[in-house]
């Protein structure tokens, strides 16, 4: 059976990992459409939303992990997966645990997982500090201290694209890597206001302000051609999530030799989990619909983890899988995850809503000095105020 | 002096006018090729044609370049390399997630999108125009308001509730249904087209095919159409234009399998792998434009006498 | 029942009670009009005085506010206008640009499906009529101005009517065409025989073709009768200003006695009123308007008896047959027409006779003619 | 006496029926989709609705929120900047262009098609190449310090400060060759005695235009700014394409409030909210001006 | 440098072998005309044979291929339309829409930079002759026709210049209108003494205001003369037959001698030439045609002496003053014309009478005046 799949992996690596999904399902007698939508999620939203509630949907598409669907599901219009995740006990193989919790509503399973990314990663250039002269820093902290060295060799010192995503990731990160879990949990989790607007807070703020001064100069959008300012040593580092690896692998480097990462910024070995999952929408044609459940079992099927999840750089969502092909930094993952070094992501901790006057802070606060640290913070706190 | 004289004193005709030519200025009065006018003018629309000409020419000579040529960052220089690579991966191997063939996919389904969508709103909106400029009938004028302050209204905002009605029609998805998009939003500059050239054309005209007793699609199709040829040129190609290079109702009301070309193009554009393929993008870009460019070179000259024509006397 | 009757033997076209409004524009108001059978009436009137609505009002182009229209004494006030049995040709042609004159003559009747030998018959006859059977195959553009007129009555000829209707059909021409199509229409209307409703604001076309003229201002009649009735005896000043070329003279003044004889006065001088035809009571001291027509100043050596006044000449207008004095008198300008070969030099005095039996006095309040 | 015979009026819907039902689509559109996709956006404003529609009542909470963001009223001072320059530019260029083309040069059809062609392309492409030419690495101000002039600096496209007026270099390059066909066209309707009565006055060229042609191009401003207006305040994709609304927030516009507040934030209430100001804003302006436009006076 | 001197006493504009083309259509050739300082000129003539572009070539609004054009002695063939000392008035008037009467009277004295009061008192002055005082403040889209075309005249008027040029200024508006403004262009005339140049196609205007009368076809100056010559004794059948409404009758026919006399005979009718001043000599045998105008066409009691024929009443146009009797005589169509009190019923057998001494004779091929 044809089976329409809508996401937003067009890149590189991300088109090679779709690849593996769509070889495991054809594999088992059925037809993987594939309905690639570049430009991220935001322009790919949209789309799959408008055409599942006008009634003509897909039939399974990417979500981001957390709380983007819950609405539709709310509504009735995806397709409950309970029975499949029951006959895979997917409740007992998915680890971490959180990541079905958000797939669950109601008691019910509602969605995939197929990945776990983690935000909390410092990407260094070790060409550009041999460049600088000064050894490839093992912490945020080295780092910026390292940073006049690069800049006066004319590089670089920290990538990051303009999209207010990434600015938003990197000061979450900030938060963990310096803050630690306490605080982190205690702003997305409870919405403390108070936390948020408190001197530990503070210091994350001052952080940012550094890393605002350190970004200062790199003309580029994307997030992958910031990575790739890192990649050809014109920048020394990078703070994004482990989907960046996927381009270092492309480009044929080698962790350790021509780039280093720092898992929690070489703080705070905590890691935030989140990823991506598929949705399956209601469907009336009875054949499809037991297509989906296929989709569905071959998606958590621990030999299309492995397959999807090399190339694309991130950690399955299963413990139970042998990953001896992957190379050092994801095996640093993988570590930090198995040890339960890890916190639930802010995707599923907060609303897209919130999460979207987040960006909007961090963007315009990362873009310039317009605005002070004092006043962002001023400004987050409200914002995690009101968060739901 | 002498000659002059001479033929001066030729006087002949009529009423004693005297024929033959004084000294001084004569005939055409004589320009310089090079007058200050002219090299105002033309210098002026040189410059002016050069800055609307400078993306157009980066855009050729990209895409005529490799990658490692397009990599040395002067993106004004001529290609040292012509290669056409770029075109061909872009109309047949450029991937999106897993399909790799380019823009060829998309080519087909967008005629199939433009034809019936072009049709479609320049019939519902030249019918509409008519009746509001020669039939008037009451309240015609207030609808005709709301559809031009329709004209403002952002696409994305009127998403929702379109998907709402076609999902009710059960159109949603279909051909139709993204035909039926395109007519509304083609609709409100349209019909202001339309209304103001029907309304300049003589009314007499109507008056003598309603006494001649033809009635409302007969003096449409009879009498007013065979003499609007020119508005809907223009028409159309501002249509061809809009439909064509459309993204955002192309992707929300169709399917992968129907995407039109503009879906491809993002695709293309936005997929970042690695560095970007400058040069696959300014190829892609090129052939996505190619079918409104070879309307207006063909239609160029009707589409400024459509105006004159008086599409645009309020 | 019995008055649809009485209108059928006389009334082709019978207006009553008709008023039309443009939104708050009262533009025609209680108008009532009855039009013989084969009647040519003309309606004259300055621009936009409503004479085209009127019409349109008759063509069922547009709907009146109030009244009723009744054509061969059917009441048509609410039928479309091509079930009136009316045709009519517009000031501006109105030819179907795109079609050939063979097509525009033929549209209305292939609209109405008739039988092609039955289209091609009546096609035939117009054409013959009109004389423009070599331009049938030509278009609109490739025809002169007297020709494409001559189409656009065709297209009203095919139709069979009852009553034609024109709208200022000769107004775009110049001069010499416009004097021949004249001749023209009169001729058409002779052999034909139909009732005509002649739109115009041109009184030259309106004397030489109407049986009846009706004279508009501001959306209503004001005299209704036969060219020369309207021509010698207007009904009230503006009809006399408005029917003849160059304009009546109009001398303002008052009636006051003089030997037992009623004479008009006016700065001073005074002119017997002898020969002229009241139609109520000349009472002294009215105030009134005297109207005497440029031909009836004679002028030297045309001066048949009567009073003799002195003037000068201010400008000499010479128009070929005529010839046209601009006289200073007695205070007053006055224009005087005499025959094309007699000419005056400008300053030149001359003496004047004021023909009264083919005067005007009106009165100066109510302009009514006394 | 004829009076006594009934009128017999028919009824008036009937009459012209088959305009009316020609009608119907345009009056369907109108009501349906853009008056009742308006009310119903109105409506759903004052909602707190999430992903999907819901009818959870708030009051003005929403647009409380919005006027209280600096993305917003960002957004706003953008759009009035870009929408007033971008008026003006359009006119000013369309029409001196025009101008230039009307004065019987060579080569017009050329020309012509070379202003035009921009308007073919689409947004998204015309982002992607002025990303390009505006690039201060390898786009002009790259060309130029590579020549030699070190402190040259043009990089719109990365200074928040004029971040707007590089999409405004972009949408000019695109918009202006419609408007200068438009022109064209209205120059060719001016009367020829004008132009000869102001040579014969010795009035220069210039004084002509401004003081005469212009006014007496009131049509054709009216149907060039109702496109080029609807075009601002639409302004979306050209942004996306350049910016996506950076850097930082220096410049989002209200139709990308609105579609990133609906369709990332999921956040329905407040980007109906965010259009429904919108429209309030242009309905201010629009109605009064279309009502003596197209409503009130009929054409003779 | 003496030839100029011989223009400047007596012409005040002069044009010399004026030619000029638009691509391959040549449309003036080798043009040659004075005219003298103060005069009245019409340029008359149909629609399409050149008279507005010999009027534009005047104005410097078109570049002559070849020639020359003198104004006031000075060679202008390449000067600015400014600097020729014109003024010109425009058939569609051509104001400035926007501005105010008074804006439009005097924008071109304000760029020209002339002081404030001196351009106060031309507009004064101007206002004045032309009596728009009241209209000063108001914009041409609420003037009246009559009125608009006075401003036009107004603009040409402030301009203090030497040389008038009008293009068909009364054209476009209705007979009466056009009747009253055609008199005040002769008084302007009259007291400002201007050299005018006037382009019309109606041939009433042409006479009544013309000192001389220029009658052109297909770019070529058919005759040059003064109103009742042109009127009287045209040069040629073209002439005859574009003056004069309506239009002189023509006879086809030849001349033979009877009694020794040269006659006019045709269709078996012959004429008597008795009175006909002829420029050339009679040879029987010629072909020619006989011309002869409606007025000079005299019916029954109007006849006074000469040969009497037979003719039948077919059409009457009463047209007020006149009557227009359309006749048939001797198989011939004929219009004569009577006094407007005169009625003739359709089918009246008439007797009528020829004025030989105002009769034309045209060579049939050549078509010119014997
Ligand atoms: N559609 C309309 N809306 C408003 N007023 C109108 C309309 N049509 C005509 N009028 C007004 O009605 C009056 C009569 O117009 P109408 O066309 O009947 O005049 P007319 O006598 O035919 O004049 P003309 O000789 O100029 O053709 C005019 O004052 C005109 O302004
Ligand atoms: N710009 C032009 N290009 C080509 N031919 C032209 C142009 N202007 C005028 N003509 C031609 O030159 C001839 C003379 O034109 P002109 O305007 O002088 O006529 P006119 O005597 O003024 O006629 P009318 O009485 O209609 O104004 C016409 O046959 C016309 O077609
Ligand atoms: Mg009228
Ligand atoms: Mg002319």
């Amino acid at each position: 059976t044809d089976l329409e799949v809508t996401h937003w992996w067009t890149s590189g690596g991300e088109a090679a990992a779709v690849a593996e999904l769509a070889k495991a399902f054809d594999a088992t007698g059925n037809k993987w459409v594939d309905g690639a939508i570049a430009g991220s999620g935001s322009t790919a939203r949209p789309i799959m939303i408008s055409r599942i509630t006008g009634g003509d949907p897909m039939a399974a598409t990417q979500f981001n992990h957390g709380r983007q669907a819950e609405e539709l599901v709310q509504a009735g219009l995806m397709r409950d997966l309970t029975a499949v995740a029951e006959k895979g006990k997917w409740k007992e193989v998915i680890k971490p645990v959180s990541l079905l919790d958000s797939c669950t509503i109601d008691g019910k399973i509602y969605c995939a997982p197929v990945n776990i990314h983690s935000w909390q990663w410092l990407w260094l250039s070790n060409e550009a500090f041999q460049k600088a002269g000064v050894p490839v820093p093992t912490n945020w902290n080295e780092f910026v201290a390292a940073a006049p060295a690069l800049q006066k060799a004319g590089l670089q010192a920290l990538a990051l694209g303009g999209q207010p995503w990434q600015a938003n990731g990197l000061f979450d990160t900030l938060v963990i890597a310096i803050g630690g879990k306490e605080l982190y949990e205690k702003v997305y989790k409870d919405k403390d206001e108070e936390a948020a607007a408190g001197p530990e807070m503070a210091k994350i703020f001052a952080a940012a302000d550094q890393a605002r001064q350190l970004a200062k100069g790199s003309n580029v959008q994307d997030w992958n051609q910031a990575t790739n300012l890192v990649l050809t040593g014109k920048a020394g580092g990078q703070i994004m999530g482990d989907w960046a690896q996927g381009e270092f692998q492309i480009a044929g480097k080698k962790a350790g030799t021509d780039y280093t990462c720092l898992p929690g910024l070489g703080l705070n070995q905590v890691l935030a989990t989140g990823g991506d999952a598929f949705y399956f929408p209601l469907l009336d044609d009875e054949e499809k619909s037991k297509a989906q459940d296929i989709l569905a079992e071959t998606i958590v099927d621990p030999k299309t983890q492995v397959a999807f999840n090399l190339k694309k750089g991130s950690v399955p969502i299963r413990g139970d899988v042998d990953l001896a092909a992957a190379n050092d930094c994801m095996k640093k993952g993988i570590e930090i995850i198995s040890k339960g070094n890890v916190v639930t992501s802010t995707d599923q901790l907060v609303s897209a809503d919130t999460q979207k006057q987040k960006e909007d802070l961090m963007s315009e606060f990362f873009a310039g000095t317009s605005i002070t640290p004092e006043q962002a913070q001023e400004r987050f706190a409200e914002i995690i105020g009101s968060a739901d | 002096m002498a000659d002059v004289s001479t033929l001066n004193t030729t006087v002949a005709g009529i009423d004693a006018v005297s024929r033959g030519l004084a000294s001084g200025p004569s005939g055409r009065k004589p320009k310089r090729v090079l007058s200050r006018r002219n090299i105002v003018l033309y210098g002026t629309l040189t410059v002016a044609a050069l800055y609307y000409l400078l993306p157009l020419y980066v855009m050729v000579v990209t895409s005529l370049k490799g990658m490692p040529e397009v990599r040395l960052g002067n993106i004004f220089a001529p290609p040292m390399e012509i290669t056409f690579e770029p075109w061909v991966k872009a109309w047949a191997q450029a991937c999106t997630g897993l399909n790799c063939d380019g823009l060829s996919r998309g080519f087909w389904n967008s005629v199939r999108i433009l034809v019936p969508s072009v049709v479609v709103s320049i019939a519902v909106a030249s019918v509409s125009g008519y009746a509001l400029a020669n039939w008037r009938f009451k309240g015609a004028e207030l609808f005709f308001s709301i559809l031009i302050i329709g004209a403002f209204i952002p696409y994305q905002v009127m998403i929702y509730p379109i998907v709402i009605v076609l999902r009710e029609l059960g159109i949603y998805g279909t051909l139709t249904g993204l035909v039926i998009v395109h007519t509304i939003f083609g609709m409100p500059i349209l019909t202001l087209l339309f209304r103001n050239y029907f309304a300049s054309l003589p009314v007499e005209l109507f008056k003598a095919a309603r006494i001649d007793g033809a009635g409302f699609w007969q003096i449409y199709f009879r009498i007013m159409l065979p003499m609007s040829l020119p508005i809907f040129v223009v028409a159309m190609i501002l249509q061809v234009t809009g439909i064509w290079n459309d993204f955002l109702f192309g992707v929300v009301f169709t399917r992968p399998d129907t995407y039109p070309m503009t879906v491809q193009l993002n695709n293309i554009v936005n997929s970042v792998q690695g560095v970007k393929e400058y040069n696959v993008n300014m190829a892609a870009t090129l052939l996505t434009g190619a079918v409104p460019l070879i309307v207006y070179f063909v239609s160029g000259r009707l589409f400024v006498r459509g105006i004159a024509a008086g599409a645009v006397k309020g | 029942m019995h008055d649809t009757v009485s209108i059928k033997k006389q009334n082709s076209v019978s207006i009553r009670d008709l008023s039309l409004s443009f939104g708050s524009v009262k533009v025609l108001e209680n108008l009532n009009l009855d039009i013989r059978d084969g009647e040519f009436l003309v309606l004259l009137g300055s621009s936009g005085c409503g004479k085209s609505t009127l019409l349109n009002c008759i063509a069922g182009l547009l709907e009146p506010t109030e009244g009723q229209i009744f054509i061969k004494d059917k009441n048509v006030t609410w039928e479309e206008p091509k079930d009136r049995g009316i045709g009519m040709v517009f000031q501006s042609y109105a030819l179907y640009p795109q079609m050939t004159v063979e097509k525009n003559l033929s549209f209305g009747l292939r609209v109405a499906g008739l039988p092609k030998d039955e289209i091609a018959k009546r096609v035939s006859r117009a054409a013959g009529i009109l004389q423009i059977e070599p331009l049938l195959k030509r278009k609109p553009a490739e025809l002169s101005g007297g020709q494409r007129q001559r189409v656009a009555i065709g297209r009203a000829l095919v139709r069979d009517v009852d009553v034609f209707l024109f709208d200022e059909p000769l107004s775009n021409l110049d001069a010499k065409l416009r004097s021949e199509l004249r001749v023209e229409i009169k001729r058409l209307h002779q052999s034909l025989k139909n009732t005509m409703i002649y739109v115009t604001h041109d009184q030259i076309e309106a004397l030489t073709l109407a049986d009846r003229i009706a004279i508009m201002k501001n959306g209503v009649i004001q005299q209704l009768d036969d060219p020369t009735t309207i021509y010698n005896r207007p009904r009230n000043r503006f009809v006399a200003g408005f029917i003849g070329s160059p304009s009546m003279n109009f001398l303002k003044g008052e009636l006051s006695e003089e030997g037992g004889r009623v004479v008009f006065k006016t700065d001073g001088t005074s002119f017997s009123l002898d020969g002229y035809e009241a139609s109520k009571p000349l009472t002294p001291g009215r105030k009134v308007i005297l109207g005497v027509r440029p031909e009836h100043i004679k002028v030297d050596g045309d001066i048949q008896g009567g009073e003799v006044h002195d003037a000068v000449v201010e400008i000499e207008e010479p128009m070929g047959a005529d010839n046209l004095l601009w006289l200073k008198h007695a205070g007053h300008a006055v224009t005087a027409r005499i025959g094309g070969a007699r000419r005056y030099a400008v300053g030149t005095k001359v003496r004047v006779g004021f023909d009264m039996s083919m005067a005007s006095l009106f009165d100066a309040e109510t302009e009514e003619r006394i | 006496m004829a009076k006594t015979v009934p009128s017999g009026r028919p009824n008036h819907l009937l009459r012209n029926l088959n305009s009316k039902i020609a009608s119907i689509p345009m009056i369907l559109i109108a009501v349906v989709i853009f008056l009742g996709g308006t009310l119903w956006t109105v409506v759903y404003s004052f909602t707190n609705s999430r992903l999907l529609p819901r009818f959870n009542f708030v009051g003005l909470d929403q647009y409380e929120r919005l006027w209280a963001s600096s993305r917003w009223m960002i957004s706003i001072q953008n759009l009035a900047v870009y929408g007033i320059l971008s008026l003006i530019f359009s006119l000013v260029i369309g029409f001196v262009l025009a101008a230039l083309m009307d004065q019987k040069i060579r080569f017009e059809n050329t020309f012509r098609t070379i202003f035009l062609y921009p308007f073919a392309l689409s947004f998204i492409v015309t982002g992607l190449v002025w990303q390009w030419v505006l690039n201060p690495e390898f786009g002009i101000q790259g060309i130029v310090r590579s020549l030699g002039w070190e402190s040259f600096a043009f990089d719109p496209l990365y200074n928040p400060d004029i971040v707007i007026y590089g999409i405004l270099i972009a949408a000019l390059w695109q918009g202006t060759g419609l408007v200068m066909c438009l022109m064209l066209a209205g120059l060719r309707g001016i009367d020829e005695d004008i132009w000869k009565a102001a040579r014969v006055d010795g009035i220069p060229m210039w004084r002509t235009y401004i003081f005469v042609v212009i006014p007496m191009m009131r049509p054709v401003f009216i149907t060039t700014l109702v496109l080029i207006a609807s075009g601002i305040v639409k302004v979306y994709d050209l942004v996306v394409a350049q910016t996506s609304g950076g850097p930082g927030n220096a410049s989002e516009v209200p139709a990308k409030y609105v579609y990133d507040y609906m369709f990332q934030a999921q956040n329905l209430g407040q980007g109906f909210a965010a259009s429904t100001m919108m429209l309030l804003t242009i309905a201010i302006i629009i109605i009064p001006w279309a009502y003596l436009e197209f409503g009130g006076r009929k054409r003779g």
